[in-house]
């Protein structure tokens, strides 16, 4: 049987001997440097001086005063985003027209923030039993993760890349479904080639 | 009969002959997978998903068929066994909609399940599925026809537990479909047990249909409060609200099923129209009052009239829908104050359905034997509501306090009470009705599925009582009302009311809680 | 239509040999078939309350063999097996075939009366797929000049 | 007459002090931005300068809370407290040799001119701490209370050497007059160093800035505050117009502390060759002073400010072991070689 050197549980030539048991073959102290080097090692005497470092610190911060600002200056220039990114919701249409959504809560069964909640009710058309009623989500409490989309058996529910949601109450943030549907007919065109 | 002895699995099960193998299996705790066969039915094995291997037979043999014999070695998980549920599977999954999604019984779903284990990620199968139509089985119940998967459970359970036989099964083959005969849809007491029994999300029941994903259910273990067989039931309830009621197994009190009443029972109480504030008949009729004045005017008026006309001149009405711990608090307290004469509502009272495999009370409350018994023995007798007219009529009795909690309409019987000549009368109950009206004091209570507690059954089975929720409004437990009357009362008296309750029907009834059984 | 007396009284005959009553429904049936030549819903519901069975069970037990009929037939009863090795051998093409030359739908009768034309499971003869059955004869394996010749020959007879 | 222009003076100094609070507190933003690789307030009116306005709106408009349980006086005496030491201290500081007005006023281009100067700065500049310690005993809240208890261990610590650094100042002047500090800067030094005291008095400079940065609670001896750890040390229960006066008095006493060390250690308004005695009573003399004085004070300021961005703050034994270890003895030091090297320059030159 090989023994392979354990260094967690054996420091080299101590701990095994401590505890009064044979010193394996591969503990025996190597020659060479056994030195470790500490990160605590007492400061040399130009550390000691202090002031040189913070002069150096003071400077590090101060030379960013000129450099490039990564500031996006909304509303005057507009983020370009990412294709996957992941920001309003929208629920998708059918080629006629009608919300994809049968209404099988997976995507409420998903989502991490609970912000998702769906009514089901019968279907008006008959090629589906059942469809949301109502659908809304609490832009508030979504955590854009994109679970639901990820959930969802039907393709209905994807993230946008409209990240700007802004609302002067809370209520207005809770989108129902003709605000989700309508979210899609304003990114119909988008193309996410990563997601969609 | 004699055991019989035979090896599962490599390990080894005693059972009385004439068990089954799937039984015996189940019974040591090993599961075998199956769809047609049911605890409650004869056992056609058509489904063929619980076929198992048994020594020295060449074919595999449907355990929920096949008697146990005296040293048999069955086999549950060799690979032959499983090789024949994934057939079994593929060949239920080639004409299955495989809507999940959209279909109610996912995740509560038998083939949803097994579909785990011995499903096929993948069909062969290229042809075009049979579709057929949904199907109008009753008022209750719809029939995704689809989905079904021909195991006939409804189709027994119609013959041999109900005795009706509405359905049955036409034609062969992959267009066999359940009928539905056209003059008789499924209207019998019982009908709502097939949708339970489904395996797959076939049968559906209207009521729930499309109302809440299952796993978002809280299952509460309770006990019907429709009649005084008083079911072992489960009620699922989400937000507050109680979506649907299932049976729970329980051979001492009702087996596996229940009665479509006690399964839509709780619309009685649920919805509009509860009482959820104290209202007292003052000069201007009823108005809403806080709890401390209205359990003050209890106190103050109750006291009063026992002053000035003696203890034994207040009387009190227990109520066979509260429970036992409830009609023994108020029957105590008010012993305690002097009271002589208590009664009890009676339950509305219909013939007794009675039905192949199961039966129907006639008593429309499910603790009329445990309040009966109660009050008698915490007050040594019981008068019946025609006697305790008399002693109003007499002057005997100047002050009532009741218990009501009944459902909308169920009191009504007791309109000649003589509530008029008293001088004070109060009552717990859900909802306002004629009677209250008569009330100096409306103190608004619990329903049942509102109440812990415990029940006992007409056929003495004693039940653990769970709340599925709260009152609504300001509406409390009845219990708690009439702890608040007891302090209001008598400051001392509670700690030792409450033990003295509690310990009760422990110490007297051999109690022993039954409300376990399996799901 | 009313069922004859006679057949009625066979019924009672048979009904009293019976165990159960579930066990008499098909030869009841039968009896029922022999006389009207088909099982119209009157005869379904005057079966079931003579047995004292559902209305269902009836139609469970009807509807699972093909021998029995719903609706009035023509003269010949042409059924065709559709059953794996027919269907493997061209059962599908036959139908085709006999539903073009006779002018019906499967599952009809013809204008005339004369044919009535079903699928069926298993005529038990595997060995002549495809194959089908004319009244009480079995014919295959069948191609369409057969068929034909068949038809042909039922005219003329 | 001489009362009117006082109070002229003192109106004048006032409020351009606050205004100078405002516009380092938008210097700070916007430096502090600009460190961290953004752009900081620029939005309302040029380069943002207006931010300072919008934010004292909003603050006023700010629901004033009083928490349940503060000791009521302390509590609304506080920041007024804090806030009137800052602004008295630069009553003192001269920004400008004396003028004639009207051929007949001489007037110090500073509020008052008194003999104990540097004195009065050291003694008022110490009554700071009571708006701390009055605001975090007021509170009722732990954070504050420890904010205060800290904030009064590292005043008593630094004040000492604080004194200590400028003792050498005073040494070479023979006064404790700030215009007597300022004008003995005038001259140069071998000819072309001006003789200020930043060359003269190196390690009392580099002591004092210590002791001025420890003085006005800014990084990296902010403990009173020390937000990450005490929300915001004594005056986290402060909202509104009483956090406000917090916040202008540590922005006044940035200015001032700035306005000292510009006078003390650089000359104060003074440059070689601007002077009365060398220009004569010109006009623009008085306006070509105040703004060298100004310049000095803003380059102080701007090294506050960037030193808050920059450093991190000190541990609390670190803090202590700094002020009493390192800094006194060196304040002493400072004391023993300056009159060490002045008595030899007397006895030898």
């Amino acid at each position: 049987m090989t023994h392979l050197p354990g260094p967690i549980f054996n420091a080299p030539g101590r701990a095994t001997a401590d505890r009064g048991l044979p010193t394996p073959a591969y503990d025996t102290p190597r020659p060479g440097p056994q030195k470790e080097k500490r990160l605590s090692a007492r400061p040399t005497f130009f550390q000691r001086l202090i002031v040189p470092g913070l002069l150096r610190t003071w400077w590090s911060g101060v030379r960013h005063i000129w450099q490039k600002k990564l500031t996006v200056q909304w509303p005057e220039q507009v983020r370009e985003v990412s294709d996957n990114y992941r920001g309003v919701h929208r629920l998708n249409k059918d080629d006629r027209g009608r919300m994809k959504c049968v209404a099988c809560f997976l995507c409420q069964t998903a989502c991490p923030a609970n912000c998702i909640r769906i009514e089901a009710g019968p279907s008006p058309w008959p090629d589906r039993p059942k469809y949301a009623v109502r659908f809304t989500i609490d832009e508030l409490r979504c955590v854009f993760c994109g679970m639901c989309e990820e959930a969802c058996p039907e393709d209905a529910i994807e993230l946008t890349r409209i990240y700007s949601l802004v609302g002067t109450r809370r209520d207005e943030m809770l989108f129902d479904k003709e605000q989700l549907l309508t979210m899609y007919d304003l990114t119909r065109d988008e193309k996410h080639p990563l997601r969609w | 009969m004699s055991d019989v002895r035979l090896t599962i699995d490599d390990r080894e099960v005693v059972v009385p002959e004439g068990t089954t193998i799937l039984e015996a299996a189940r019974s040591v705790g090993i599961e075998i997978p199956h769809f047609c066969y049911h605890p409650g039915l004869s056992a056609p094995s058509n489904c063929r998903m619980c076929l198992v291997e048994v020594q020295g037979q060449d074919k595999l043999v449907p355990s929920c068929a096949t008697a146990v014999a005296d040293g048999m070695v069955v086999r549950t998980g060799t690979p032959r066994v499983h090789e024949s549920h994934r057939s079994v599977m593929e060949f239920y999954l080639s004409n299955h909609p495989l809507d999940c999604p959209v279909c109610d019984q996912a995740g509560e779903c038998v083939l949803q399940d097994y579909s785990y284990g011995w499903g096929s990620a993948t069909s062969r199968f290229e042809e075009t599925k049979v579709t057929q139509p949904v199907k109008d089985v009753g008022p209750d119940i719809v029939l995704y026809a689809d989905r079904c998967i021909m195991c006939t459970r409804c189709v027994r359970f119609l013959r041999e537990v109900s005795g009706t036989g509405e359905l049955s099964v036409i034609h062969r083959g992959v267009r066999s479909e359940i009928h539905v005969a056209g003059d008789r849809p499924v209207t019998n007491p019982l009908a709502g047990n097939i949708v339970d029994i489904c395996p797959v999300g076939a049968l559906c029941s209207k009521d729930f249909l499309f109302k809440c994903r299952v796993w978002w259910l809280t299952s509460t273990a309770s006990a019907c409060p429709r009649c005084a067989r008083a079911c072992s039931i489960r009620v699922d309830s989400s937000e507050g609200r109680i979506l649907r009621i299932k049976p729970r197994e329980n051979a001492a009190v009702n087996g596996m099923w229940i009665c479509d009443e006690g399964r839509f029972a709780f619309r009685q109480w649920h919805g509009a129209g509860r009482l959820d504030v104290p209202l007292v008949n003052g000069d201007r009729g009823f108005t809403h009052c806080d709890w401390d004045e209205a359990i003050a005017l209890a106190a103050r008026s109750l006291r009063q009239v026992a002053m000035r006309y003696g203890g034994e001149s207040v009387a009190f009405i227990g109520s066979p829908w509260a429970t036992i711990e409830e009609n023994m608090l108020l029957a105590r307290l008010f012993v305690s104050l002097g009271a002589t004469m208590g009664s009890l509502w009676p339950a509305p009272a219909e013939s007794p359905q009675r039905f192949p495999g199961f039966e129907i009370s006639g008593e429309k409350a499910w603790n009329v034997a445990g309040a009966r018994r109660t009050l008698m023995d915490v007050a040594g007798q019981l008068l019946t509501l025609d006697r305790l007219a008399d002693e109003i009529e007499r002057g005997r009795v100047r002050a009532v306090y009741a218990l009501g909690g009944a459902y909308r309409g169920a009191l009504v019987p007791c309109d000649d009470l003589g509530l008029e000549l008293l001088e004070f009368f109060a009552i717990q109950t859900c909802f306002v009705t004629d009677k209250g009206l008569k009330a100096n004091l409306i103190l608004p209570g619990a329903s049942p599925y509102e109440k812990v507690g415990t029940v006992r059954n007409e056929r003495g089975v004693l039940q653990e009582v769970n709340a599925v929720m709260s009152p609504p409004g300001q509406a409390r437990r009845d219990w708690d009302i009439l702890m608040a009357l007891a302090k209001a009362l008598a400051a001392t008296v509670d700690d030792d009311l409450t033990r003295a309750v509690l310990d009760r029907p422990a110490a007297q009834w051999n109690y022993t809680r039954s409300a376990s059984g399996n799901e | 239509m009313e069922l004859s007396e006679s057949s009625r009284q066979e019924i009672d005959r048979l009904i009293a040999t019976c165990r159960t009553r579930r066990e008499a429904i098909v030869q009841v049936l039968e009896i029922v078939q022999r006389g009207q030549g088909y099982v119209g819903d009157e005869a379904v519901s005057y079966v079931a309350n003579r047995l004292g069975v559902g209305r269902a069970d009836v139609e469970d037990v009807l509807s699972f063999y093909p021998v029995y009929h719903r609706r009035p037939v023509g003269r010949f009863v042409v059924k065709v097996c559709r059953s794996l090795p027919c269907a493997h051998m061209g059962a599908a093409r036959v139908v085709d075939h006999l539903s073009e030359r006779l002018g019906v739908a499967v599952g009809q009768t013809g204008g005339d009366g004369r044919f009535t034309l079903l699928e069926v499971e298993c005529l038990g003869a595997c060995d002549r797929a495809p194959a089908m059955m004319i009244n009480d004869d079995v014919f295959g394996p069948l191609t369409p000049e057969r068929i034909d010749a068949i038809l042909a020959s039922l005219k003329d007879g | 007459m001489m009362i009117a222009i006082n109070l002229v003076k003192v109106l004048i100094v006032f409020a351009f002090v606050q205004a100078m609070a405002g516009l380092t507190l938008w210097a700070e933003r916007r430096l502090s931005a600009l460190m961290q690789d953004r752009w900081g307030p620029n939005r309302l009116g040029p380069f943002g300068l207006l931010q300072p306005l919008a934010d004292s709106v909003k603050l006023l408009l700010k629901e004033d809370i009083t928490p349940q349980g503060v000791d009521r006086l302390l509590y609304y005496l506080a920041p007024a407290m804090s806030l009137a030491p800052a602004l008295m201290t630069v009553a003192v500081v001269p920004f400008g040799e004396p003028v004639t007005l009207f051929g007949q006023y001489v007037v110090p281009l500073q509020v008052a001119d008194i003999h104990l100067g540097i004195l009065f700065i050291l003694a008022v500049g110490s009554l700071e701490i009571y708006g701390i310690v009055f605001g975090a005993w007021a509170s009722n809240n732990k954070y504050s209370l420890l904010g205060g208890v800290r904030s009064v261990a590292q005043m008593l610590s630094y004040e000492l050497f604080m004194g200590g650094s400028l003792v050498g100042v005073v040494m070479l002047t023979g006064s404790l007059r700030l215009n007597d500090i300022v004008a003995s800067q005038q001259h140069l030094l071998w000819g072309w160093l001006p003789a200020w005291n930043l060359f003269r008095q190196p390690l009392g400079f580099v002591v004092f800035l210590v002791a001025a940065f420890a003085e006005t609670n800014r990084l990296p001896f902010d403990l009173p505050e020390s937000e990450q750890e005490l929300v915001g040390g004594y005056h986290t229960e402060y909202s509104s117009m009483k956090f406000v006066m917090f916040f202008i008095a540590e922005y006044a006493a940035v200015f001032t502390m700035s306005a000292l060390l510009a006078t003390v250690f650089l000359g104060g308004y003074g440059l070689p060759g601007l002077s009365v005695a060398e220009c004569g009573p010109v006009w623009w003399l008085p306006v070509a002073q105040a703004a060298v004085f100004l310049t000095k004070t803003l380059l102080f300021v701007l090294l506050f400010i960037t030193v808050r961005w920059s450093l991190s703050r000190l541990r609390y034994d670190q803090l202590m072991r700094l002020g009493w270890k390192v800094m006194l003895p060196l304040a002493l030091l400072n004391i023993v070689v300056t009159g060490t090297l002045m008595f030899l320059w007397r006895t030898t030159g």
